[in-house]
């Protein structure tokens, strides 16, 4: 869980007294892990509808996220940093949007790409559907609208996320969202997802 | 589970075993020694699976490496496209039908457009005519290439993917400069399209389809000619035209089963009786079965050609004139139904529209995503096969979520 | 190593004056540390590598930001992955769980205590060098049932299945055409295998003779089977099982898992160029054993190292994957009858050579490694 | 704007549509309720008891061979302007194997046969016999219209939501249905002033 301090996410140090964190030592082991964090933000495979295929084009040949140590698409999110919601989100996969997302490992960052899951977009109004946002699933770090949004501009976005996580590495993390969708048809109790 | 021995039921082997005979058996299990006790487990590919191609999702029933049961649980994007049919006005639905199947923008506005059209009777002008042909085959060489390429990425050579990128790019700055839209545009509206071509945009589009003329044999060297992937995909998941047809398996799909069926040359719409092409059919000459994944991906790998030839054949007849026909300001057609059919990359997409009348909503519009009847076909074809083979398959048959769920 | 230890404590006098143990255990530790260090790095730069070839490859760039070239983009990675959440799955098995990636980090990086770098650059020169080795990185699979099983996830359990069945089957013909050299070498003392390929380029032992040839594409195929290299990367096919057996690992525990799969490509690169092509040296005859000239040695090693690594890379972002009954049936049908007729060929060309059946001609001399 | 029948002033009658007519009325004379055969969308109404028997005979007719179900799809009416209330579900049938002419050359004429059949369905308790038996693609497009407009169809095993989750309320292209606030806590209606 990421502590109201930012992005130290370690249990336990947070409990540090605050002038102690001002140290010269801590702060330069929080540069360092910040530094690591933001050059390696490893995204999820993970496409909803349109925009997924503007990332894959983002991380494909003329754009190449990997140039910014993004690329190393995970299928597992387990081992990835970054999710690019990228798509419409339903009330049928918001459960398995929101229980991905607890299984990705802390530090974890949210790209809510696309203007279907920054407030529903073009189908917020007659769309029964479609969650209005994904933020009331998932806290959102940074928000690129666009429908789809152009690659640069999800390049755009990742260079500011990664311009957060570091610069601005003491700044409080959104909100958890408080509608906690259940999971209805589970109905196997099997994990819906990838882990 | 398959734990019974000769002298009678097996041992009950707890949660994730069947009751014993509720499930039939392939013949390969045989081999498995008397002590071998196998049980079956399901797991949920998906909706976060690299290889569901979105948020499918598939409860595969297996015992070790082979699929017993598969049953796709689709709706994960359900957007809903059909209420919003009738609660928008009818120009206001075509960016719908763009974002529907994403791959295939073009080939959907076309064929919703001209749903529309019949409905109220607008006339398009010809060179509107040409110009949708033009955009739309565009649109099914790039939708053909992307699906080339992630058919590489299932079966895990990750270069193919991205090089057929490289076209792609091409391809999609080619309607971005038309449109202003890289991926959902737009462009055809009810009457006519959006704006003319320009020169530079003509020269544009000669340089994108001799590049794709140049780089095609490339992908083809790279998965069609390659051994390891003839060996992944020949007489794998075959689909024969009695089930393609029962299950209404239509584009790719049905003519890689041996159905001689194009709706563009067999119910020309728009003006596609006006050009001379060919409609690759699967058949044994080519390697591997008719039906199988190899033949669906042989088909895809013509139809860029044959879409290559459908442009050139375009520009040579295209004639001078508006490319906006007359539409009347507040349209509102009469009542009355029409269902049109159009053959997209996937397979025929229909848009079946029901006007009350005196309205500018459409009463009922429904839509026919060929993805739907394609991934239903799986839970058929998919029994007895390798974990493996099923990914083949579900990547042979180039679903869009979208378009399934609408 | 026992000889730089021992020039150190005839040379400095006050380590003379220490207790010779002492100055060994030292030693030890130290040497441990140095080889630990540099295949880390050298594995972490495997990665960048990778990328950066994969992306050539692709008609892209590759990571370019962090360091020249992108050169520290692996500590990037390992500093995030090290100050990521542990995640332990409640249904996983907790022990067999955590245990699991040090069993497969032992078992890739002890082997290269007995691997030679270059001539006498080596942390433990053992007469049974290969035999440890080959032993060694059969730990492996060990670890990853383990993972696999102690994950509680269908994905692992699927993946753990396959790179068992996977493993254990292609250590057959790895091993039969690794006996082919020793079979012709006569020793399984890494740099004494080296000593007999030194010289005129035909001495290197891939060139003895088409079975040798033929133990050469053996040995370097089954490696990249053992190895879980594409187009053998079925335990972790992502496509197909997610992410394989490390599925539900994180962090730490998944960079060593990584860490490892490249240390054990290093292994394989290093191992295949001692035994088929000749280890440090250069193709032709010239004194590498002393001074300056031995890490000269040291260096081509090395440059055959990354030669093979990059076909590996070559290969991998190449070739669509196999299917697991394909792998099977390459492995039983193909490479296994293959390098047992190999291993019987050289059997018989050293039969010629000691019996002078041969031996009347300098080609049957050659021939007969003799 | 190709062949002068799109156009909706067309008279002549659409030939497939009549020869299927001309079957039905022969083997079932009762079953056929209302038809038209001019426009762009001539369609059969037989009556919903009747179904079964109908779609059996256009896909095991030789002359016929409707194999493949392409599309079903249901219009509500709440107030039509005559008649009573009604939901009316649609078949659309395409036939690969008989074909007018087998020759696949170019031609400027349709060789497409493409018959579509109507049911009317009461709207308190729209029920309708399957068809899955007959064609086994129709299998998802039953569910889905189940789905969202809640037709039922009787005779089948199950009859499992598609699209939407199981728990979902009501049947959403009914012309009636109302959103619902919010589903599961997460709202379904945009906040004011959005």
């Amino acid at each position: 869980m990421p502590d109201e301090h930012g992005m130290s996410m370690i249990p336990g140090e947070s409990l540090l007294d605050p002038e102690l964190q001002q140290s010269v030592i801590l702060t330069k082991v929080q540069w360092v892990k910040d530094w690591g964090r933001r050059h390696a933000l490893w995204p999820m495979a993970f496409g909803l509808a349109c925009c997924a295929m503007e990332m894959m084009a983002t991380a494909a040949t003329k754009y190449d996220l990997d140039r910014f140590g993004a690329g190393v698409f995970r299928a597992s999110p387990r081992q990835s940093d970054l999710m690019i919601v990228a798509g419409t989100l339903s009330h049928k996969m918001a459960p398995r949007l929101r229980r991905l997302w607890e299984q990705m490992p802390d530090p974890k960052y949210v790209i809510a790409m696309g203007a279907c899951v920054i407030g529903g977009g073009p189908y917020s109004k007659f769309g029964y559907h479609v969650v209005q946002g994904v933020d009331l699933v998932v806290p959102v770090d940074v928000y690129l609208p666009g429908c789809p949004p152009r690659p640069e501009a999800l390049i755009d976005a990742i260079r500011k996320l990664q311009f957060r996580i570091q610069e601005r590495s003491g700044e409080t993390l959104p909100d958890m969202p408080q509608g906690l969708p259940q999971d209805p048809t589970d109905e196997d109790g099997e994990e819906t997802s990838a882990a | 589970m398959s734990g019974g021995t000769p002298e009678g039921p097996g041992p009950d082997l707890g949660s994730g075993g069947e009751p014993a005979g509720a499930v039939e058996f392939h013949e390969r299990q045989e081999a498995v020694g008397r002590d071998v006790r196998t049980e079956e487990m399901v797991f949920n590919m998906g909706p976060q699976h690299p290889a569901t191609h979105g948020v499918l999702r598939v409860a595969v029933k297996t015992d070790g490496e082979y699929v017993r049961a598969l049953q796709p649980h689709v709706g994960n994007i359900h957007r809903c496209a059909e209420k919003i049919g009738e609660s928008v006005a009818f120009y206001q639905w075509i960016p719908y039908l763009d974002r529907m199947d994403y791959l295939a923008a073009m080939c959907n506005e076309h064929i919703g457009c001209m749903a529309i059209e019949r409905l109220g009777g607008i006339e398009v002008p010809e060179r509107a005519e040409y110009i949708r042909v033009i955009v739309a085959e565009i649109q099914r060489i790039l939708s053909h290439l992307m699906a080339i390429g992630v058919y590489g990425l299932d079966l895990g050579a990750f270069t193919p993917f991205l090089h057929q990128f490289r076209e792609r790019e091409r391809g999609m700055d080619l309607l971005d400069h038309l449109s202003g839209g890289r991926l959902l545009y737009h462009y055809v509206r009810i009457g006519g399209v959006k704006r003319d071509f320009s020169q530079d945009w003509l020269d544009e589009l000669e340089a994108f389809l001799s590049s794709v003329e140049t780089r095609l044999p490339e992908y083809n060297t790279l998965l069609l000619h390659n051994r390891i992937f003839q060996a992944r995909t020949f007489d794998v998941g075959i689909i024969d035209p009695a089930m393609a047809a029962a299950w209404g398996v239509t584009g790719p799909g049905l003519r890689a089963a041996g159905v001689d069926w194009d709706l563009r040359r067999d119910a020309p719409y728009s003006i596609y009786d006006r050009f001379d092409f060919e409609v690759p059919v699967g058949h044994s000459g080519i390697g591997g079965q008719v039906g199988d994944c190899f033949q669906r991906h042989w088909v895809r790998v013509r139809e860029v050609e044959e879409s290559l030839k459908i442009i050139r054949q375009a520009l040579a007849q295209m004639p001078e004139g508006p490319v906006m026909g007359r539409v009347p300001k507040g349209f509102k057609p009469p009542a009355g139904e029409v269902y049109m059919r159009g053959e997209n990359p996937r397979g025929e997409l229909a848009v079946y529209m029901v006007s009350a009348g005196k309205s500018d909503k459409a009463w009922r519009a429904r839509c026919r995503g060929p993805s739907f009847s394609n991934i239903a076909c799986i839970t058929e074809v998919a029994e007895g096969m390798l974990i493996a083979d099923l990914v083949a398959l579900i990547g042979s048959m180039d679903i869009v979520l979208g378009e399934v769920d609408r | 190593m026992q000889f730089w230890l021992d020039e150190l404590r005839t040379s400095v006098d006050w380590i003379g004056a220490l207790p010779a143990g002492f100055v060994y255990t030292i030693g030890i530790v130290v040497v441990c540390k140095i080889v630990l260090v540099y295949a880390s790095l050298l594995a972490g730069e495997t990665v960048w590598l990778e990328r950066r070839i994969s992306g050539r490859m692709q008609a892209r760039i590759g990571p370019n930001r962090v360091g020249p070239q992108g050169l520290l983009q692996f500590l990037a990675d390992g500093v995030k992955l090290l100050a990521k959440e542990d995640i332990i799955p409640a249904t996983a098995d907790k022990p067999i769980f955590l245990a699991a990636p040090i069993i497969v980090f032992v078992g890739a990086f002890a082997a290269f205590a007995v691997l030679p770098f270059g001539d006498g650059l080596v942390a433990a020169d053992m007469n049974v060098g290969l035999f440890v080795i080959l032993s060694l990185t059969s730990i492996e699979v060990v670890g990853i049932i383990m993972a696999g099983w102690a994950s509680n996830s269908k994905w692992a359990v699927l993946g753990a299945m396959r790179e068992v069945a996977q493993m254990i089957s292609y250590e057959l013909p790895l091993g039969i055409s690794a006996l082919s050299i020793v079979i012709l070498a006569g020793t399984m003392n890494l740099t004494d295998i080296v000593h007999q390929q030194e010289g005129p380029i035909w001495n290197w032992y891939v060139f003895r003779g088409p079975f040798a040839f033929a133990s050469f594409f053996i040995f370097f195929t089954a490696a990249l089977a053992a190895l879980k290299r594409a187009p053998f990367d079925l335990p972790e096919a992502e496509s197909e099982l997610v992410a394989g057996f490390h599925t539900e690992y994180t962090g730490f525990r998944f960079a060593v898992f990584f860490l490892a799969e490249y240390a054990a490509m290093i292994l394989f690169a290093i191992l295949t160029s001692v035994l088929f092509l000749g280890g440090w040296s250069p193709g032709f005859p010239v004194d590498l054993s002393e001074g300056l000239a031995r890490w000269a040695g040291a260096l081509i090693l090395f440059l055959k190292t990354i030669f093979l690594l990059g076909v590996m890379i070559w290969i991998r972002w190449s070739l669509p994957r196999f299917r697991i009954d394909r792998v099977m049936y390459l492995c039983y049908k193909v490479l296994l009858p293959l390098s047992v007729v190999c291993a019987v060929g050289i059997a018989l060309q050293v039969l010629f050579a000691i019996t002078g059946l041969g031996t009347d001609s300098a080609f049957g001399r050659w021939l007969g490694g003799m | 704007m190709a062949e002068p029948s799109d156009s909706p002033v067309a008279a002549a009658a659409d030939p497939v549509t009549a020869k299927a007519l001309e079957a039905l009325q022969a083997a079932l004379p009762d079953a056929v309720v209302d038809s038209v055969l001019t426009g762009q969308h001539p369609w059969i109404q037989v009556r919903a008891q009747d179904l079964r028997a109908t779609c059996r005979l256009l896909r095991d007719d030789p002359a016929l061979r409707y194999d493949c179900c392409h599309l079903i799809s249901a219009v509500d009416f709440p107030a039509p302007t005559e008649g009573e209330p009604h939901i009316d579900v649609v078949y659309h049938l395409v036939s690969y194997v008989v074909r007018p002419e087998a020759s696949y050359a170019k031609r400027a004429e349709k060789n497409d046969p493409f018959l579509a059949i109507k049911v009317s369905l009461p709207r308190e308790k729209p029920e309708v016999p399957t068809v899955l038996d007959i064609w086994i693609g129709a299998d998802w497009h039953e569910r889905e219209t189940w789905d969202l407009m809640g037709v039922r169809f009787t005779g089948r095993a199950e009859l499992p939501r598609i699209l939407l989750p199981e728990d979902w309320p009501g049947h959403p292209l009914r012309k009636d249905w109302e959103f619902p606030a919010s589903y599961h806590g997460v709202p379904i209606i945009p906040p004011e002033g959005l």
